[in-house]
Parts: structure tokens; C-alpha cells; sequence
């Protein structure tokens, strides 16, 4: 096994292991419900479906945050870019609500991007300033109450409608995906983003133009921070504040658990992705024990460590 | 400091004592006008912006208007440390009075110690401080409305209509309020002392709401995705979300307490004869007007009940009516009660609305 | 312009964050103290020290981490801890009072300690494994104090929490009026607490080869490990430290508040915070140059904002607005910098 | 009378990493008080070698003995601790400690425990005194020094610990002239007072000068140890190789008049460039001279668009300026290349694949409407290694795990890639084996040949007497001579280089 494991090319490791510990959750967590309650909830496709289409926003929201730190940036302006999109998407309302709320990753993502990539200030701390702009733009245009805060028919359908049985949000979360991993892949500019995010430097005097990389990752991060939002916003059929507060800490979780490196330069989406399915899957679990909060918390983070350090045996790089 | 002293107190229809218990304070006259502060802690959700907008509106009504030389509001945010400190800062800045909401119970101790050293008139309300020599709330005057008996009527109310329908079992929803503030605390105390006493035997499933339609919503989903079916739902705040969760997941209508937004009230008005027999309780942001009443009365040295209790403004399914305590052609996100006239204060919920359209465009 | 000269200016240019952030702060707080009723009081420089010490000693404890190139995302847990563990002990007969202290202090040590073993052996980023431990912390803390209450002895957040001639009255330990004491008894103790601290702590550990080292693995790591530094008991020390740090802010917020809260967002705000402050004090977030004093500087520009929405009248409303476009503001003169870097190479060290 | 026992002696010493056999069942031995020179090509092993015996790297198997006592270091430190110091290939300097905290980082004098900063002081002078770089402030942070500033601190670092056994990785590889005399001279004194020397280079003159004892490394193996003047240059160069070398630099074709494609009129970025004159022709070699830290690195990057606000009038095929960053130095009309000083942080993405390094300037080459063709990119890639003779096992491999010499050719191969018409070089042979040095050189001509322009700086002289058309020597951010044919000797260079003897004007390219 080892032998066999370690032939397996670095990178795609993580993938493998995070996709065994969904496996774990899934067989635990069953073996729980079946000892308790009798059930097996997280067999029934229904159930399972239910708990994807939540992940589904975590999930564009983390496949945008991938970008960044696949930079070695970070982007915590997520929560409010999400809230205000969903609080302009149902502002505008009709045919225009989504492509108004989408339209703030231009404020988030571009704002962020060209600070970082030109005055070259820690996003860490601009995302942040950026994030309370946006949360004091919202708290000053709603006045508190959202003027109007209902979800369009079509957020309802793109986040709540089901296809085929198939919650529709999930089949978004595809293609986000898909995209997403053919832009890493196969793009000069998703090669770029590995090369910058590796050394910006070498990158920059190969020719490469790490500015413009910089920036279109802030803005992929801020677009699918956005589209998120506008999808909660249906899912929940209404925009409000602190909507998009616990998805901020679960979205970098999941890219880092998915073995992207904090560091940047390293990390392939499926891990990303699968890294989002186990951490829905753990909540999920964690709430049909009816787990109080503190329990929660300790458990949320002793997972994440050990996932780590599971990573860490395994890794290419040992910092 | 304020002085211990015996009732009656003034405008006992304002002001009326919590219980026979409750003691009297009076502090050392002073010349008008004064300068009053309000200290919010949190701010995320429609309830506390319609208590400041209140407050605002009622700082320029005629009543009081001439009595208040400067008015000031800020709004903390939860960080206990930043309210104690904007609390201390005020009677810095010599300020008479200074009416909040305090983010926690406890730890209140510095600046009561401070406010009465200083004769500065401290006045807690809605989320209220721990009673407690220790504490020194001895002397402070608090004023609130009985979050004990808000949860024991809900719950009250509720267990009638699943009696009414031959129920004494059965999956109970708690939404719970923003965690650590005493109006969580006591409702959610009065809630379950009344299931303990019912006899029944109810599973009861807690999530926690903040108080905020939106994670009402989200939270209640989650739970009926996970337990399929309740046969109640006791909810302090965000109840239009609770309701909107139901209608969502094609729950069927339950006996469902809520709060006094207006979009419960409406929804409760739609679909009360398909099952959703409610209460609705309103926690007035009025209390904001009332509290700044005590405190320019306390300031002018009449004798104060320690605790000022404000009755709890009941309405039921059946009591509903369209354009007197809720209104179905405004939107759902502010609270139906909010004046008091007993006490002067006639700010109505709708009046807060049309003022915060003026203000929002 | 010889050698010599710009190496100068290089330094200079190094120190520039920290001296502008102190001048920035200077202003702020100059102006403050004008435009408020009882500005230049004693009153109001210990009403604005409580206000601050916690977030204080939580930009001192981030320095570390961030000194190493990484972050600390759990000193607002490790705060929040501390803060609860307090209300438990620090309280009854005074030994138990000093008792409950130390081993509130040791409690954030112990767990900071344990941040850097599982940095270290883990081969973990900082940033993402205190991501998790500071979850771990927030449980512990909730499990202690699964609602908000505690007491902390009355005495103690009474005479820490003012001036000094205060804190002497309390314990009557001398005559407050004693001649010695009056040109001092105005200081606010949380100061007293702060540069006891600091100089007690931080400075020897600055010049000590550990603190050294601290340094370095920020500068260039391989380049440490080459040179035969201490690199894994540095790593170590850094986020005891922090954990110590945080356990100060952590007690300090109990003595003032009396009592302990374990409040989610409250330590989420403050480890972000205390970001903020590092960065607005200069500590590059790669790591290797300045320090603490940077730190504490960033921590009262912080804290110096929300001062001021309480003498202007400020729509509560537009304050989150405020806040968020100076800290942006603040950030960015500070990096204006780069755009007259000459050499585009300097731009990515 | 009994042989004294050798400082050092390995036994069957051995290392592998993923997928290279480093080291491979050595014996070695280097006697106390000597001077030893360790060669090989690029992935000999010699690096390895020495990191073993600093303590940095352990063996998998094998005994070393220090002094005939058998030791085992665990760490830096511990090496440090019984007498081993070492300079190493890639510098070992905290950039944002000043230099004399750097120059006694690991030990400094103490004072109740805590660090004495003025003792610390003193000791930096004194070490650097005894370098004869008395010259700058030893309070001034490493970042801010030039790399041969940093090599020699970086071995006053090393004298500060007075070590029993200096081990030297290639440490004169940046110094200028000068510098390097310091060092023999050092060294040599070092030897006197009973110090052993292990000391790699791939300066062979250098060797030959200072060494008392030679010994050949070939992947990994020791082939021969010898006392110095015992075996000719050629044979040297054999045993290190495995064949034999033909000339040492390609002929230079006879001089021809050129139409200028690069001209470079009064360019100025002060305070590190007073006004350049320069012309570059198509298809000829420009080298540039003189002591390190004239200008010649601020030059290349001027020209490769690297440093804002440079002036005077450049013209590039007929086009006035200068590109505004090297993504537009990269591309037509400029189609400028540029191989950077210090490959592993300037050149390389050190831990991303080599094919990944190779394509960084290319991507748009192997893409189809934007969608990388993985077919092109295989293709593109196989070609790149094949053409430069890259060691690599698989493509797919980081690039760090390559020996220098390797990872250079990376540097280059990436550029050639993209088909630039002027080439800038940044001292490419620096670190490199005598091997790989002559393919670049030979390279370098054949580009030359078809019609590239050339711009060459190096620090060894041999290198740019042997390779250059003409050489530009700097002095102080400006051309101070010009030198070519029978001009161009090493005398010339020096003299030219120190600012002595009749400055030649800048000879005139005929239009
Ligand atoms: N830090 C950087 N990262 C990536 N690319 C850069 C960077 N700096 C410059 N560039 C590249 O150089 C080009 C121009 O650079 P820049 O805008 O910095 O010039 P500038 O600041 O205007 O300098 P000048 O004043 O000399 O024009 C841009 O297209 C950009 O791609
Ligand atoms: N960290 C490493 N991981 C994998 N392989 C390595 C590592 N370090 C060295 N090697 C390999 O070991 C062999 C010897 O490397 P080493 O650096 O000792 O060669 P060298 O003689 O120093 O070359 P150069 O003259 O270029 O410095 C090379 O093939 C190199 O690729
Ligand atoms: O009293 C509560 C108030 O504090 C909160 O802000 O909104 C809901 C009310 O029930
Ligand atoms: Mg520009
Ligand atoms: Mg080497």
C-alpha cells in the first residue's frame, strides 16, 4: 500500500486521502445513526442531495478562494461580497437581480486585486478593510431594513429548484467546477497563477504578468463570492445581513484540507472539491447527533488538525 | 448616588414596578436640559435599528424635546470591552444619562461603580443586568418588559393548542436568540420550566436564530430537513423566517410564538385557518423611548421603581386585525409594536417605516 | 548618492511603517483629547487604557507568529479561554486570587505551547492549523462558561483598572499621598501592566538567541537552519509567547469586565483585530523586520477610531462604513511606498 | 614515525534522494593543514558531500571521523560545535539581520545571558578586518548588500567561528578579481596556522593555484585524489568528465562590421547607471567586464524592463525605448531574453515541475484558443531537454531536484523557447562545471551564428576573453573601455576594470 501510495504523483494525494475520510464520515456516521435512531440518513440519496445543495454555495466560494490562495493570498472579503450581492440582487429585483448582484464582485474582487497586485498591500488586511466597507455600505443602504429583500423566481429556481430530483445548485457547483478546473489546468493563465503563486518573482522576469495574474484571481474570487451570495440569497429566499458569516473560516478549511498549499503554488481543485463535500458531510453529521456548540467546535477543529497532519506525512515540501 | 427609597414612584402608569418587591431609587435633583447617551451593543438585526431609529424620533418629540440639551447614539458591536469602555466614556464627557443595551448580564460592576460615583443616571433595558447587591445593580434602574413570563406565555399558549388538538406529546422547535444576552437566557428558562411542568412528554430540538429572520429561515430549514416534522415552534425573534422556512419545506402549519414582526403577523393572518395558530409577543423597540422617559425623570429627582416593567403586548391568531396591529401592505421586517401610549409614546411601527423609507432614499 | 547614503535610506525606509504609524496615532489621539470635554484627563487616558489593553496584548502576541512569516488565527480564542478560565478562578481569598492568575496565564501558555508543538512536529502553516486549535480553544472556553457570568474579586478590577494612586488606596499599601507617589499616581495601571510586560518579556526575549532566531526563520528560513539556529525551540517559543500574550489580554478583560464571556464573534474580531494592529504597525506580514512596539502603536490607532464616534455624533449606521474605509485608507498611504520602488525586483521581497 | 591522522576521512559513505544516487560508497580523506580541492561536474556530488560533513544532510550509510574519532552530527550546530564550518553554495545569511549579527548569528558574545550587541560589533570588525573589507558598516542590513558583499561576509561568518576544518562550496563564484585574491591569501594563512580547506570550485586556475591535494568526483563517486601539478588540465578534465575535451572555447569568427541592433546612447538610472553607450550587432557577442557591482546587473535589467524610470534614447531594430516590463521585453517587437544572476530565486519556481519551468515564457506557444495543448507541450518540452542535454529523470520532477549546472540549462533552454533576437546573460556559467560551460559557450556561438544578438556578463575573465567578440568593461555605471581582438587580454581587463593604465575609448562600430 505505502509502496503503491508513494508512486502516486504528490499532488494528487491529498485528493485520495480527503476522499477516504468522506468514506470514514459517511460509514461513522451511519453506523451512529443506525445504532441510535435506527436510520441511515446519510445513505438515502434524498438526505445526501440535500446536505450537496447546501454545500453547493460553500463550494463556488471555495473554488474561488482556491485561486487566491493558490497565490498564497487570501481573501476575507468574502462574506460581505456575498451578502452584498445577495442584498442587490433582491434590491433591483426582476430579469436584473442576478446580474446586478453578481455585478459587485467588480467592487470586491477587481478593488482587491489591483490593490494587491499594484500597492502590493497584505490582502489579508485589505480583504478585511474591504469586507467592513462593504458591510457599512450595506448596513447604510438597507437602512436596516432591506428595502426589499425577497428572492427573485429565478434565484428561487438556480438555489431551491430541483432538476430531475436534483437539486439545482448543485448542478451550478458543477459547473462552476468544471470551469474552474479547466482554468487551472489548461490555461496559460491558470499555469501563470501556479508560477506566481511559487515565486512571483521568477515568474515576473519570465515574462509573465503577475499583476494581471494577481488581479484576475482576486476578481474569480470575488465573481464566485458574488454568485454564491445571489444563490444563498434564493436558497434562503431573502437576503440579509450575517447570511454569509459561516462560510468565510469553512471555505478556507476546505481548500487547505483539499491539500492546496497556504503558501500558494500547489494544489489541484479536486481536493478543493472534495474538501467541501467533507466538510458538509461532517456538519451534517455533527447535527443529527444534535452536537451542542461546544462539542461542535472541538470536534470541527481536532478534524481539521488531524486532516492536516494526515497531509503533512504525505507532503512534497515539508516547510 | 442614587438613594433607596419607599414608593410610589412617579407616573406609575409609565413606570410601574416589577413586582410588590421592587424597590425605589431617587437621585439628587438637577438643573435640565440634559445630555443623554445611547449605548446599542449589536446591531444586526431589524429590531435594534428600529429601536434606534426610535430612539432618535422620540428625542425630538415634543414631550421631552426641550428637556434634552444633546442626545448622542453609538452602537458597539458585542465586544464587551468597547461597550464598557463608550459607557465610561460618556460619563467622561459628564453626560447625564446613559440608556443601553448591554451585551452581556454581567460585568457591569466598573461602571455602575463609576455612573454612581458620578451621578450619572444608568439605564439598562432589553437585555438587562443580573439583579444583584453584588453586582451593584442595586443601583441601577432597568427597564424591560418579563422575558420569563414572554416564555412561559408562548409556551403556555402553544401547549393549549396541542391540547386543543388532543396532543401531549410530541418534537418541539426552540429558536433560540443571540447567545449570552439575559433576554435569550430568561425566555428560553420560561419556555422549558412550562414544558418541564406540562407533564407531557416533548422532545424538545434548540437551534439558534440571533434573533434575525434570515438565519431563522436558514436554521429552521436545516432542522425540518433533519427531523422531518414538528408539532410546534417556539421562536423568540426572526419569526417570519420560521414561518417562511415551513412554507419552503411544505411543513405543514403548526402552532407557531413568535415575536412582533410584521411579516409574522401577516403570515399567521394568511394561514392561521390551514393550522398556524399563533402568538405573536412584541419586545417593543419603544422600550428605547420609555427607558429615556425614566431616565429625564430620574434625572429631575423623582423617585424611580428600580425596575420598571412594561406589560407584555400579547395577539393572538384571533386577535389580528389588518391596519391596527399589523399592516399587510408594508413590508415584514420591523416590529408591529412599538409605541406605549400609557406612557406617551406614540411612535407607531408603520411611522418608523415610512420615516426610514425617507431616510434610506 | 553614495552607498552609504542609500543603505540609510534603505533602514529608514524599513522603520518608516512604525514611525508613521506612531505619528498617525500621535495625531488621532492629540486631537481627540482636544476635542473632548474633559480631554488631557487622567479619567479619560485610563477609561481609553482599559478600553485598549486587551487588544494591546493581542498585538503583541500576534507579532511573533507573524514575525515567523505565519499567522496566529487562535490568539483570540486562546483570549477568550484565559478570559473564562479567569472568571472561574480569579476570585475568593487573595492567595487563590494570585493563584487563579498564574494559572490563567499558564493555561494560554500551555496552549500556545501546544500551537507551536503542533506547528513544529506537524510540519503544519500556521495560519490554517491555528485556524483549527483556535476552534479547539473556543470549545474549551464555551465548556467552561456555556453562558456569560464569572467573578473576578471586585478589589483586583477595581485597583487594576484605575490609576495608581487608586491601586495603592485599595490595598492601602502606602499613603496614596505619600510625596513619592504623586508625580506617578496618575498613570493608569493597565500602562503599568503593559510596559512591565513588555519590557519584562518581549525585550529580553529580543535579544536573546531564541528571539533572534524568531527573526530569522522570518527572514530566510534555509538560511537559518544553514547557520545552526535553534529553529524548532524559536518556533516553539513564538507561539508559547502568543499564548502568553493572548492569556494577558485575556485576564486583563476579565479584571475589567469581571466577568467571562465566550462570545464566537467577539474572539473572531479580535484576532482579526490584531492583524490590523500588526500590520498598521509595520511588521511585514512576510515576516523578519520590527516588532512589538509597531504592534502596540497599530493597536491604539485601532482603538483611537471607535473613540472618536462618541465626541462627533456619527450615524450609528455609516460607523461600520467609517471604520472600514480609514482602515483601508491607513493601509494603503502605507504602501504608496512601492509605487516609487525603482527596482520592480523589490516589489516581491 | 606513526602517519598523523587525517582531519577528516570518510568511509563508505553513501546518499540517495528520490530517484538520484547522490553520494555512492565514498572514501575520502583530507589531511589537516592543506588546502583540498573537490571537482566535479554539476551533480557530482560535491555539495552533498560537504552538507554530510556540515551536519545539514545525514548519510544513509558510511562513518566519518573527525580527527580519527568517529562523529555523527545531527545538526548544523552540533558540526559547528567539533570545528566544521561551512560557506555554502547557496548563501546562508539572514537579508534582514544586520551583518555583524549575521557574522556571529549562532554564537553571539552574551552578556547576563542576553546578546551583546557592541562585542557583537567588534568581533565584525575584527573578521572583516582580516578580509580586508573594511569597507562598509557592519551595521547595515545583508539585504542591501551586492552578492559578493554577501560571499564575503558570508566567509568572515565563517573565520568568526574559528573553524578546524573551512569548507568552501563554491564560494569565490561571484567575487570580482580582487576579492578572490583576498580569499588566497586568507586561505593560505589559514593552512599556516594548521587549518584544513575543502574547496569546491569550478575555476580551474583557481584550483591550481591555491590547492596542496585535488580530489575527482563523478556522480557520485570519488575517482581520484592527487597532489596538485601531479596530472595536466586535460586529464584533470577527463577524469571529472569521463571524456575528452576538445578546445575550451568555440573559434571566434574574424571580426566584420555590423549594423547595430541594440544601441544604447547615454543610458542613465542613477545612482547605478551614469550614462551607457553601447552597440549590439546581430549575431555578435558583447561581453561585459569588470569588478562586480559596476552597473552590469542594473544594465541587463534596464534593458529587460525591469527598472522604472530609466533614461536616454535606446533603439532596438530600428525602435526607440525601452520595453515596460519583461512581459513586453518577452514579446515582438522587442523579443528580448534575459537568464537572471541568481537562478534559483530570479530564475526558477524551484519546486514546480521542470516542464513547468520550461514553458513559463512559452505557454502562448503551446496553446490553441487559449487551451493548452497537452500534445504541444510534451512535444515542446522533450525538444527543450534534448537540445540542452537537461539531466532529468522525468519532466514531471521539481526542478530543485536538479544539480545547478541542470538547473541553469532550464533557465536558458525556457528562453531559447520563445526565439528571442537579443539575449541578455547574467554571469550563466556561474557555479557551473567545466562541461556544461562548454556547451553553453558553444551555444552561445551557434546562436550567435544564427543572428542573435549577444550580451554577455561575466565574472571570470577567461570566460569573456575566450567567448566575446568584443568586451564592454564597467566602472561606476558607465563603459569605461572597450576591448577586442589582441586587445583583449586579461591584463587589459583588470587594468580597464581597476581604472588603470590609458583608458581606451570606446572603440567605434563601423555602420
Ligand atoms: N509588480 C509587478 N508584477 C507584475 N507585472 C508588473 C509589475 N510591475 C510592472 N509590471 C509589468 O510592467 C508593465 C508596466 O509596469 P508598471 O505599470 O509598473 O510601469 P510604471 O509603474 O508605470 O513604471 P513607469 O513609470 O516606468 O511606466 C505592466 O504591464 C506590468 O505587466
Ligand atoms: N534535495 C535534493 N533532492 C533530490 N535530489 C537532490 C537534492 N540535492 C541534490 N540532489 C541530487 O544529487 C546529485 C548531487 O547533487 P549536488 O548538489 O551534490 O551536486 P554538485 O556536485 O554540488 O553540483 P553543482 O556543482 O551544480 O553544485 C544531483 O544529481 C542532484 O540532482
Ligand atoms: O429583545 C430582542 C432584541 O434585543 C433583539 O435585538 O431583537 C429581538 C428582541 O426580541
Ligand atoms: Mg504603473
Ligand atoms: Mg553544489
Amino acid at each position: 500500500m505505502a509502496m503503491t501510495f508513494s508512486q502516486i504523483p504528490p499532488e494528487t494525494r491529498p485528493v485520495l486521502i480527503v476522499s477516504g475520510f468522506v468514506l470514514a464520515i459517511l460509514v461513522l456516521g451511519t453506523a451512529y445513526t443506525l445504532a441510535t435512531a435506527g436510520t441511515a440518513p446519510l445513505l438515502m440519496p434524498g438526505y445526501l442531495l440535500q446536505q450537496l445543495q447546501t454545500g453547493a454555495f460553500l463550494g463556488i466560494v471555495a473554488a474561488g478562494m482556491m485561486m487566491v490562495i493558490l497565490l498564497g493570498h487570501i481573501d476575507l472579503s468574502v462574506p460581505w461580497t456575498m451578502t452584498a450581492a445577495a442584498m442587490v440582487a433582491t434590491a433591483v429585483g426582476g430579469p436584473w437581480a442576478i446580474p446586478a448582484g453578481v455585478a459587485v464582485w467588480l467592487a470586491a474582487g477587481l478593488f482587491n486585486g489591483l490593490s494587491v497586485a499594484v500597492l502590493r498591500i497584505p490582502p489579508m488586511i485589505f480583504t478585511l478593510g474591504v469586507d467592513s466597507v462593504l458591510r457599512g455600505l450595506m448596513v447604510t443602504q438597507t437602512g436596516g431594513f432591506a428595502p426589499q429583500d425577497r428572492a427573485t423566481g429565478t434565484m428561487r429556481l438556480l438555489a431551491a429548484g430541483k432538476v430531475a430530483d436534483v437539486p439545482a445548485a448543485i448542478f451550478v457547483w458543477l459547473a462552476v467546477s468544471v470551469a474552474i478546473a479547466v482554468l487551472l489546468r489548461r490555461t496559460a493563465f491558470g499555469r501563470e497563477i501556479y508560477a506566481t503563486g511559487t515565486s512571483e518573482a521568477a515568474a515576473y522576469l519570465a515574462g509573465i504578468r503577475t499583476r494581471r495574474v494577481i488581479v484576475g484571481a482576486f476578481a474569480a474570487s470575488g465573481l464566485c463570492a458574488a454568485l454564491a451570495g445571489v444563490l444563498l440569497a434564493g436558497y434562503s429566499a431573502r437576503a440579509y445581513q450575517g447570511m454569509a458569516t459561516p462560510f468565510l473560516l469553512p471555505a478556507i478549511a476546505a481548500v487547505v484540507i483539499g491539500g492546496t498549499r497556504i503558501l500558494g503554488g500547489q494544489g489541484r481543485y479536486a481536493g478543493t472539491f472534495a474538501g467541501v463535500v467533507l466538510i458538509v458531510l461532517l456538519n451534517s453529521v455533527l447535527s443529527i447527533m444534535q452536537m451542542p456548540e461546544p462539542g461542535r467546535q472541538v470536534i470541527y477543529g481536532s478534524f481539521i488538525l488531524c486532516m492536516l497532519l494526515v497531509h503533512g506525512r504525505s507532503a512534497r515540501f515539508p516547510s | 448616588g442614587p438613594q433607596s427609597v419607599t414608593g410610589p414612584g412617579a407616573d406609575p402608569a409609565c413606570f410601574a414596578p416589577w413586582s410588590a418587591e421592587t424597590g425605589y431609587l431617587q437621585w439628587a435633583p438637577r438643573e435640565g436640559p440634559y445630555r443623554i447617551a445611547i449605548v446599542n451593543g449589536f446591531v444586526g438585526n431589524g429590531w435594534r435599528i428600529q429601536m434606534i431609529k426610535t430612539a432618535k424620533a422620540f428625542a425630538q418629540d415634543p414631550s421631552i424635546r426641550d428637556r434634552i440639551a444633546e442626545f448622542k447614539v453609538v452602537s458597539t458591536g458585542t465586544d464587551a470591552a468597547v461597550q464598557l469602555g463608550a459607557i465610561e466614556d460618556f460619563i467622561n464627557q459628564g453626560y447625564d444619562a446613559i440608556v443601553t443595551i448591554a451585551v452581556a448580564p454581567d460585568g457591569f460592576d466598573r461602571v455602575i461603580r463609576l455612573a454612581s460615583r458620578n451621578d450619572v443616571v444608568l439605564v439598562p433595558f432589553d437585555n438587562v443586568l443580573g439583579t444583584d447587591k453584588e453586582l451593584g445593580t442595586d443601583k441601577v434602574m432597568q427597564v424591560n418588559e418579563d422575558q420569563l413570563a414572554m416564555g412561559r406565555t408562548w409556551a403556555g399558549f402553544v401547549l393549549d393548542q396541542l391540547k386543543a388538538e388532543g396532543k401531549t406529546s410530541g418534537r418541539i422547535l426552540e429558536l433560540r436568540g443571540l447567545p449570552g444576552n439575559s433576554v435569550d437566557r430568561d425566555r428560553s428558562l420560561g419556555i422549558n420550566r412550562v414544558l418541564d411542568e406540562s407533564g407531557g412528554d416533548w422532545q424538545r430540538v434548540s437551534v439558534v436564530g440571533n434573533w434575525d429572520d434570515g438565519t431563522a429561515q436558514k436554521v429552521v430549514a436545516d432542522a425540518i430537513a433533519v427531523h422531518g416534522h414538528f408539532d410546534a415552534i417556539l421562536a423568540q425573534g426572526g419569526t417570519t423566517g420560521v414561518v417562511q422556512a415551513m412554507l419552503d419545506s411544505g411543513h405543514p402549519m403548526v402552532p407557531v410564538a413568535g415575536e412582533s414582526e410584521n411579516g409574522f403577523r401577516k403570515l399567521v393572518a394568511q394561514h392561521a385557518d390551514e393550522g398556524l395558530k399563533g402568538i405573536s409577543i412584541g419586545q417593543s423597540p419603544g422600550l428605547v423611548a420609555i427607558a429615556m422617559k425614566a431616565a429625564i425623570s430620574a434625572l429631575e429627582g423623582n423617585p424611580m421603581p428600580q425596575l420598571i416593567s412594561v406589560p407584555l403586548p400579547v395577539a393572538t391568531y384571533d386577535q389580528l386585525q389588518d391596519g391596527v396591529n399589523y399592516w399587510s401592505d408594508l413590508p415584514d421586517s420591523f416590529s408591529t409594536v412599538n409605541a406605549f401610549p400609557p406612557c406617551g409614546v406614540n411612535i407607531t411601527g408603520p411611522a418608523i417605516m415610512a420615516q426610514s423609507e425617507a431616510d434610506t432614499n | 548618492m553614495s552607498p552609504g547614503l542609500r543603505r540609510l535610506g534603505a533602514r529608514a525606509g524599513r522603520k518608516a511603517a512604525p514611525l508613521g504609524a506612531l505619528a498617525l496615532f500621535l495625531l488621532l489621539y492629540l486631537v481627540y483629547n482636544m476635542l473632548h470635554p474633559r480631554g488631557f484627563s487622567g479619567a479619560v487616558l485610563i477609561q481609553n487604557a482599559n478600553e485598549s489593553v486587551a487588544l494591546v496584548f493581542l498585538a503583541i502576541a500576534q507579532t511573533l507568529p507573524v514575525l515567523l512569516g505565519g499567522l496566529d488565527l487562535s490568539v483570540g480564542a486562546e483570549m477568550t479561554l484565559a478570559n473564562c478560565l479567569a472568571s472561574e478562578l480569579v476570585t475568593g481569598p487573595p492567595l487563590q486570587v494570585a493563584l487563579g492568575m498564574a494559572a490563567t496565564l499558564l493555561a494560554g501558555t500551555a496552549f500556545g505551547a501546544l500551537n507551536g508543538l503542533v506547528v513544529v512536529y506537524g510540519r503544519l502553516q500556521p495560519i490554517i492549523a491555528t485556524l483549527a486549535t483556535g476552534a479547539i480553544a473556543i470549545g474549551l472556553a464555551l465548556i467552561l462558561r456555556p453562558r456569560p457570568g464569572g467573578r473576578v474579586d471586585a478589589d483586583l478590577s477595581w485597583a487594576l483598572t484605575n490609576d495608581l494612586a487608586e491601586l495603592v488606596a485599595t490595598w492601602n499599601l502606602a499613603d496614596p499621598e505619600a510625596a513619592w507617589l504623586r508625580p506617578v499616581a496618575w498613570i493608569p495601571v493597565p500602562i503599568l501592566i503593559v510596559l512591565v510586560v513588555a519590557l519584562g518579556v518581549w525585550l529580553p526575549f529580543r535579544r536573546s538567541l531564541t528571539g533572534r532566531t524568531v527573526y530569522a526563520i522570518g527572514s530566510a528560513e534555509p538560511a537559518a537552519v544553514l547557520s545552526g539556529l535553534p529553529v524548532a525551540r524559536a518556533r516553539i517559543a513564538a507561539f508559547t509567547l502568543a499564548g502568553f500574550f493572548a492569556a494577558c489580554g485575556g485576564l486583563c478583560l476579565a479584571i475589567q469586565t469581571s466577568s467571562g464571556n465566550a462570545d464566537i464573534a467577539q474572539a473572531g474580531t479580535y484576532t482579526l483585530n490584531s492583524i490590523a494592529a500588526v500590520v498598521l504597525g509595520g511588521t511585514s506580514l512576510m515576516g523578519g523586520v520590527d516588532g512589538a512596539l509597531g504592534s502596540i502603536v497599530g493597536a491604539l490607532l485601532v482603538r483611537t477610531l471607535s473613540f472618536y464616534f462618541r465626541i462627533l455624533s456619527v450615524d450609528p449606521l455609516l460607523q461600520p462604513l467609517i471604520e472600514g474605509a480609514v482602515l483601508l485608507a491607513a493601509v494603503s498611504l502605507g504602501a504608496l511606498r512601492t509605487l516609487r520602488v525603482r527596482n520592480r525586483l523589490e516589489l516581491f521581497r | 614515525m606513526p602517519i598523523p591522522e587525517p582531519a577528516i576521512r570518510l568511509s563508505g559513505v553513501s546518499k540517495a534522494f528520490a530517484g538520484t544516487q547522490a553520494l555512492d560508497a565514498v572514501d575520502f580523506a583530507c589531511e589537516a593543514g592543506s588546502i583540498h580541492a573537490i571537482l566535479g561536474e554539476n551533480g557530482a556530488g560535491k555539495s552533498t558531500l560537504i552538507k554530510i560533513l556540515a551536519g545539514v544532510l545525514r548519510p544513509d550509510s558510511g562513518e566519518i571521523r573527525l580527527a580519527g574519532r568517529p562523529v555523527r552530527f545531527a545538526s548544523p550546530a552540533e558540526a559547528a560545535a567539533a570545528g566544521i564550518v561551512c560557506v555554502f553554495q547557496e548563501l546562508s545569511l539572514i537579508p534582514d539581520l544586520t551583518v555583524a549579527e549575521n557574522i556571529s548569528v549562532a554564537d553571539p558574545p552574551r552578556r547576563f545571558g542576553l546578546i551583546d550587541g557592541r562585542a557583537q560589533r567588534q568581533r565584525a570588525k575584527a573578521v572583516l578586518a582580516r578580509i580586508g573589507c573594511n569597507g562598509f558598516d557592519p551595521e547595515m542590513p545583508v539585504r542591501d548588500l551586492s552578492l559578493s558583499r554577501r560571499q564575503m561576509v558570508e566567509i568572515a561568518k565563517a573565520l568568526a567561528r574559528d573553524p578546524k576544518v573551512l569548507i568552501l562550496d563554491e564560494a569565490t563564484s561571484a567575487l570580482g578579481a580582487q576579492d578572490v585574491e583576498t580569499v588566497y591569501r586568507l586561505l593560505a594563512d589559514l593552512r599556516a596556522r594548521g587549518v584544513s580547506c575543502l574547496f569546491i570550485s569550478h575555476r580551474m586556475h583557481e584550483v591550481d593555484r591555491l590547492c596542496d591535494r585535488l580530489s575527482v568526483f563523478r556522480n557520485g563517486r570519488h575517482v581520484e585524489t592527487f597532489a596538485r601539478g601531479t596530472r595536466s588540465a586535460p586529464e584533470i578534465e577527463r577524469m571529472m568528465i569521463g571524456r575528452d575535451i576538445v578546445a575550451h572555447f568555440p573559434p571566434k569568427p574574424a571580426p566584420a562590421p555590423r549594423a547595430p541592433h541594440l544601441k544604447i546612447d547615454d543610458l542613465r538610472w542613477p545612482p547605478r547607471l551614469t550614462g551607457v553607450d553601447l552597440a549590439l550587432g546581430r549575431g555578435e557577442i558583447l561581453g561585459l567586464g569588470g569588478l562586480d557591482g559596476q552597473g552590469q546587473k542594473e544594465l541587463l535589467l534596464a534593458l529587460f524592463g525591469v527598472l522604472r524610470g530609466g533614461s536616454g534614447p535606446v533603439t532596438l531594430g530600428g525602435r526607440t525605448g525601452l520595453p515596460g516590463s519583461p512581459a513586453a521585453a518577452r514579446r515582438p517587437p522587442a523579443r528580448i531574453a534575459l537568464v537572471p544572476e541568481d537562478r534559483k530565486t530570479e530564475g526558477l519556481m524551484l519546486p514546480m515541475s521542470i516542464a513547468d519551468n520550461l514553458l513559463a515564457a512559452s505557454y502562448d506557444r503551446v496553446s490553441r484558443e487559449g487551451i493548452v495543448s497537452p500534445a504541444r507541450e510534451a512535444a515542446a518540452v522533450r525538444e527543450a531537454i534534448a537540445h540542452l542535454r537537461i539531466k532529468a529523470a522525468r519532466p514531471g520532477d521539481a526542478v530543485a531536484t536538479l544539480s545547478g549546472g541542470n538547473q541553469q540549462k532550464v533557465v536558458i533552454a525556457r528562453w531559447l523557447m520563445t526565439d528571442p533576437d537579443v539575449i541578455l546573460l547574467n554571469d550563466p556559467t556561474r557555479g557551473i562545471d567545466m562541461g556544461t560551460k562548454q556547451e553553453i559557450y558553444a551555444l552561445m556561438r551557434v546562436l550567435a551564428d544564427r543572428g542573435k544578438a549577444i550580451l554577455f556578463y561575466s565574472t571570470d575573465y577567461a570566460e569573456l576573453i575566450g567567448c566575446a567578440d568584443r568586451v564592454a568593461v564597467m566602472v561606476d555605471g558607465r563603459i569605461a573601455a572597450e576591448l577586442s581582438g589582441t586587445g583583449l587580454t586579461e591584463e587589459a581587463l583588470l587594468s580597464a576594470a581597476l581604472n588603470i593604465g590609458p583608458a581606451r575609448p570606446p572603440a567605434e562600430v563601423p555602420a
